[in-house]
């Protein structure tokens, strides 16, 4: 349940990414898709009842391997979140020089190339 | 269980940002539809028992609200005129359809929720960091020992993905594209 | 964008720092808690654009040119290269974390797990330094429309 | 275990572009002769480590964390042939920048994104990690979006952001992908995966979430290599960027980003299906069949060239499916292998090929202005480097016998009789034969015919760049030489075994680990 959620989170961002007419929206239904891919990839890792992946003199290592959740995953999305920035940053820029050119955020008037 | 009752909650309420985001008219309640959907994730992530990632997330999200609040503001509106291409959009939404329905049945093979792939195989290369990762790397947050140590390879990757989109950005806006003697516009 | 309202200048005043030295504990102790290079080196990057959006560009360049954040931008990259480089040299393989296996440190100190602190310190340099450079370019951009319609871009502090 | 040339050479494979691309943005902002300089080094440096590690084969382990812990480099048949392409073609084209890049402002930037591009292509095909290959993949796209915009004109950002919204959503596929693997098997590694989902097929029924993968990585990738039906971003892209670039994108990045990812994920890592293979094989004939008649009718040679690549990595595809096929089906082993050999030895002979005639558009408009063939003509004895070394690669990509082209050709059309796809061969060779129309007409209107009394002044482009056309243009005329038994033992032979191997891949790549 909470997996096809996080599904329709990312289906929503794709609709959005390829219906939208509008530049900055398109931006945006990208940024909603890679939320979508972050949050599953974490939810792959969560254990019921489970602690943070990180150590504390407190805790045996036993009971951590047993209870904390995935690592793997968390690591991965920091990368992720990361090169999502990245990129968005880039379309933001290409965004503010295309209005410059065009005078418009219209995808429908930004249309000099054929087919 | 509370946490999953608390998680579909969080996931409607961000669902439902991303539906105001998507279809609103007015480009910056889009932008601040998204920064909700941002800070819903951090908490995702706090519950989810991910720290590192809640942090990472609200900052990030702050940043990218920012960039976009500055790229979008005082600028168009959506124009309302322009009829809407109805094959295109029957086609996505039925793609759409086809995907969630095909998506939902996979995820039936993905196990019970909060039964993380790591608990059935016992090999698998995360059990391993959280056995030895303060051992071997001495670092007590696990997140980071695999995120600098274990694969560090992949944050140089990262790092270098944000220098390049930063110097493509630079390189888009910058002022003039063409050197003078050759000017062909501009 | 001469700055905005006093209450938010006296607030900025006092909150600046406290940002920044969180974004560098956060950098700093990055291998011990939650955090690391990212994170704190975003939340350093917020603490001068809120400087800049309260103050106005002017200030914070002062304080950080674009020539400098540039060059640390790419510093920081080059670091975190080095750092796996030296892996090669002293360790036998491409990010090898040599220190580790040599001093191991005491666990659960902030001088233990080897390279791992100093890559989170080259990752926050680079990733503030990028955020900030970029979102400096974003505000000295200003697009400006002539009489006839036509639109150009200028920006205010040309770099080449 | 492996030898000290592999252990110091192969990491400074990613090591020498990040770090000349740091390095030039950090020093060479001022003095746009440093950036020439390190530019160049930087890929005659890669250029030599490849020759150098290309009869290497092995796995590194980096950090030291043994295989499915950490990150791999896995260096077989397959990885060694992409990096040497690479490396050449990235020779070449920093070569032809140096002058040609003179139209442009901000030199260094140009360099540091090109260099940053090569690391991330180097970083896809040598890795054996599949989260590892998502974000080099995603450092060599980035830096490629932005090196398409680097005109900052109407169209290039146009083409650009189209581009990126695509190739974005490739990525996010991609990644989505990999997130289903992980959750399926608990790995990264790739030798991993295959070990578990090859285990998963034998005791029953394949789970779901493979299939979904599979979908999602034929989607992701396939927007990377432009395959049919997801290739409207490509004849924008590629024209609008600067001539060296849009030869490395058509010449190498859509092959390392998507025809090599694609067929090491389905080959090595989810096994090939007869399923898979059919899809592949109806895509690269769409491929073929399409993108050559959409470039019939174009009279904008980049946007042409840009149209023979969607078809000529049909080819590719069409070959390398094709092996896939039979060889899912058990057939006969020998044709499969043939196939593939075709296709791999396209992909080799097209990176050289394309890149010439995009270098050549290059060097044309350079000195004319303009890409629109109805405006040239007559630049026959103007231009005498460049007007040879066109017709040299015009006569490669319509396979004319004694150039590349016409042997990978051949070789296709010959396994597709033998694995009993004789429809196939008569697509192969219609094709050929149309490609072949479209190119007459460019040498025809390009170099003969009157000259345009405004083109009177022009001259041969400067030395650099005629000197990277000719290169090219050498390797155009001899890599037929390569089907030469010793050769072909040494180059192609183990490019195809790497593919052919299937998911017996785990083995090599999981090696160190004590035969997991």
């Amino acid at each position: 349940m909470v997996y096809a959620l996080c599904f329709v989170l990312f289906v929503v961002g794709l609709y959005c990414a390829l219906t939208k007419k509008n530049v900055v929206k398109i931006v945006i239904g990208l940024v909603i898709m890679e939320y979508g891919v972050n949050l599953f990839l974490v939810l792959l890792g969560y254990r019921r009842e489970g602690i943070a992946p990180i150590l504390d003199e407190k805790i045996g290592p036993l009971e951590f391997l047993a209870r904390a959740v995935d690592p793997l995953p968390q690591a991965l999305v920091v990368t992720s979140i990361v090169i999502g920035l990245g990129v968005t940053t880039l379309a933001i820029a290409l965004c503010i020089r295309l209005y410059e050119k065009y005078g418009t955020f219209d995808i429908t008037e930004i249309r000099r190339l054929k087919g | 269980m509370v946490v999953e009752i608390y998680l579909l909650i969080l996931l409607v309420f961000m669902i439902a940002g991303a539906l105001i985001a998507v279809e609103t008219k007015n480009l910056l309640s889009s932008v601040i539809s998204l920064g909700a959907i941002g800070f819903g994730m951090s908490i995702a992530f706090l519950f989810l028992r991910a720290p590192d990632l809640a942090i990472v997330q609200i900052a990030v999200e702050v940043v990218l609200l920012v960039f976009l609040i500055r790229a979008t503001i005082g600028r168009d509106v959506i124009p309302a005129h322009g009829h809407i291409n109805w094959a295109g959009l029957a086609v996505v939404l039925v793609l759409m359809a086809g995907l969630v329905f095909f998506g939902v049945r996979a995820f039936g093979s993905l196990g019970v929720f909060g039964e993380p792939v790591i608990a059935s195989i016992a090999e698998a290369p995360s059990n391993a960091y959280l056995a030895g990762g303060l051992e071997q790397t001495g670092s007590a947050n696990i997140v980071t020992s695999v995120l600098l140590d274990y694969r560090a390879y992949d944050t140089l990757g990262e790092a270098t993905v944000l220098f390049a989109s930063i110097l493509g950005a630079l390189a888009v806006l910058r002022g003039r594209s063409w050197a003078k003697k050759r000017g062909k516009e501009q | 964008m001469k700055g905005m309202t006093v209450i938010v200048k006296t607030v900025t005043r006092w909150v600046k720092v406290f940002i920044f030295l969180f974004g560098a504990y956060i950098v700093i102790t990055g291998h011990l808690g939650p955090g690391g290079g990212f994170a704190g080196g975003v939340i350093i990057a917020c603490s001068y654009i809120l400087l800049t959006l309260a103050f106005g560009k002017e200030f914070a360049l002062q304080r950080l040119k674009v020539g400098a954040a540039h060059g640390l931008d790419s510093a920081g990259g080059l670091i975190f290269l080095l750092i796996a480089l030296f892996g090669l040299g002293f360790g036998g393989t491409f990010f090898a974390n040599f220190l580790q296996s040599r001093y191991p440190g005491l666990e659960f100190h902030l001088l233990s797990s080897g390279t791992i602190p100093l890559s989170n310190i080259a990752v926050g340099l680079k990733v503030a330094s990028s955020l900030f450079l970029v979102f400096i370019i974003f505000s000295v951009l200003r697009i400006v429309v002539a009489r006839d319609g036509s639109r150009s871009m200028v920006q205010e502090e040309e770099e080449e | 275990m492996n030898g000290i040339l592999f252990e110091l050479l192969l990491p400074l494979l990613i090591a020498i572009p990040l770090g000349g691309a740091f390095l030039i943005a950090l020093i060479a902002r001022k003095v746009r002769v440093l950036a020439d300089i390190f530019g160049n080094l930087a890929t005659l440096a890669i250029l030599i480590i490849a020759v150098m590690l290309f009869r290497e084969r092995g796995v590194y382990s980096i950090g030291g964390w043994a295989p499915p812990l950490g990150i791999s480099w896995v260096l077989d048949g397959l990885s060694n042939l992409m990096v040497v392409i690479i490396a050449l073609v990235s020779f070449t084209a920093t070569v032809f920048s140096t002058q040609y890049m003179e139209q442009y402002t901000a030199k260094y930037k140009y360099y540091s994104l090109f260099l940053l591009m090569v690391a991330g292509m180097n970083g896809v095909v040598l890795t054996g990690d599949m989260f590892n290959l998502f974000v080099f993949l995603e450092v060599a796209s980035v830096a490629s979006y932005a090196l398409v915009a680097f005109g900052g004109r109407h169209e290039e950002l146009e083409a650009a952001f189209k581009y990126l919204v695509l190739a974005s959503i490739g990525s996010t596929l991609i990644l989505f992908g990999i997130a289903f693997l992980y959750g399926a098997t608990g790995y990264l590694n790739m030798g991993a995966i295959a070990d578990a989902v090859s285990g998963a097929i034998a005791s029953g029924q394949p789970s779901p979430l493979l299939v979904l993968a599979a979908v999602f990585f034929v989607v992701g990738f396939g927007v990377k290599a432009a395959l049919v039906p997801f290739h409207p971003w490509l004849p924008d892209a590629h024209p609008s960027a600067p001539a060296p670039i849009s030869a490395m994108l058509s010449g190498v990045l859509i092959k390392a980003l998507g025809i090599y990812a694609l067929a090491r994920v389905f080959f090595n890592v989810l096994g090939m299906t007869p399923l898979l293979g059919w899809i592949l094989i109806v895509v690269g004939a769409l491929s073929m069949v399409v993108g050559v008649f959409l470039a019939v009718g174009q009279w904008d040679f980049k946007r042409l060239l840009a149209y023979h690549s969607i078809s000529q990595m049909g080819y590719v595809i069409l070959g390398i499916g094709l092996g896939g096929y039979v060889l899912a089906i058990g057939g006969n082993r020998q044709a499969a292998t043939l196939a593939i050999l075709g296709g791999v030895f396209h992909l080799a002979n097209h990176s050289v090929f394309k890149s010439l005639l995009f270098l050549c558009s290059g060097s044309i408009e350079y000195r004319t202005g303009t890409r629109q063939l109805k405006e040239m003509g007559g630049l026959l004895e103007k231009m005498p480097v460049t007007r040879a070394t066109c017709t040299i690669a015009s006569l490669s990509i319509a396979g004319v016998p004694p150039f590349n082209g016409f042997w990978s050709k051949l070789i296709i059309v010959i396994a597709a009789f033998q694995a009993g796809f004789p429809w196939l061969a008569a697509i192969t060779i219609l094709v050929s034969f149309v490609t072949l129309l479209s190119f007459i007409k460019v040498l025809r209107y390009a170099f003969l015919g009157k000259l345009p009394d405004a083109l009177k002044q022009i001259r041969e482009s400067p030395a650099l760049m005629a000197l990277s056309l000719v290169i090219l243009a050498v390797f155009c005329t001899g890599m037929g030489l390569i089907l030469v038994p010793g050769f072909r033992q040494l180059i192609l032979d183990p490019a195809v075994g790497a593919l052919a191997q299937g998911v017996e891949y785990a083995r090599g790549a999981l090696a160190i680990a004590g035969g997991h």
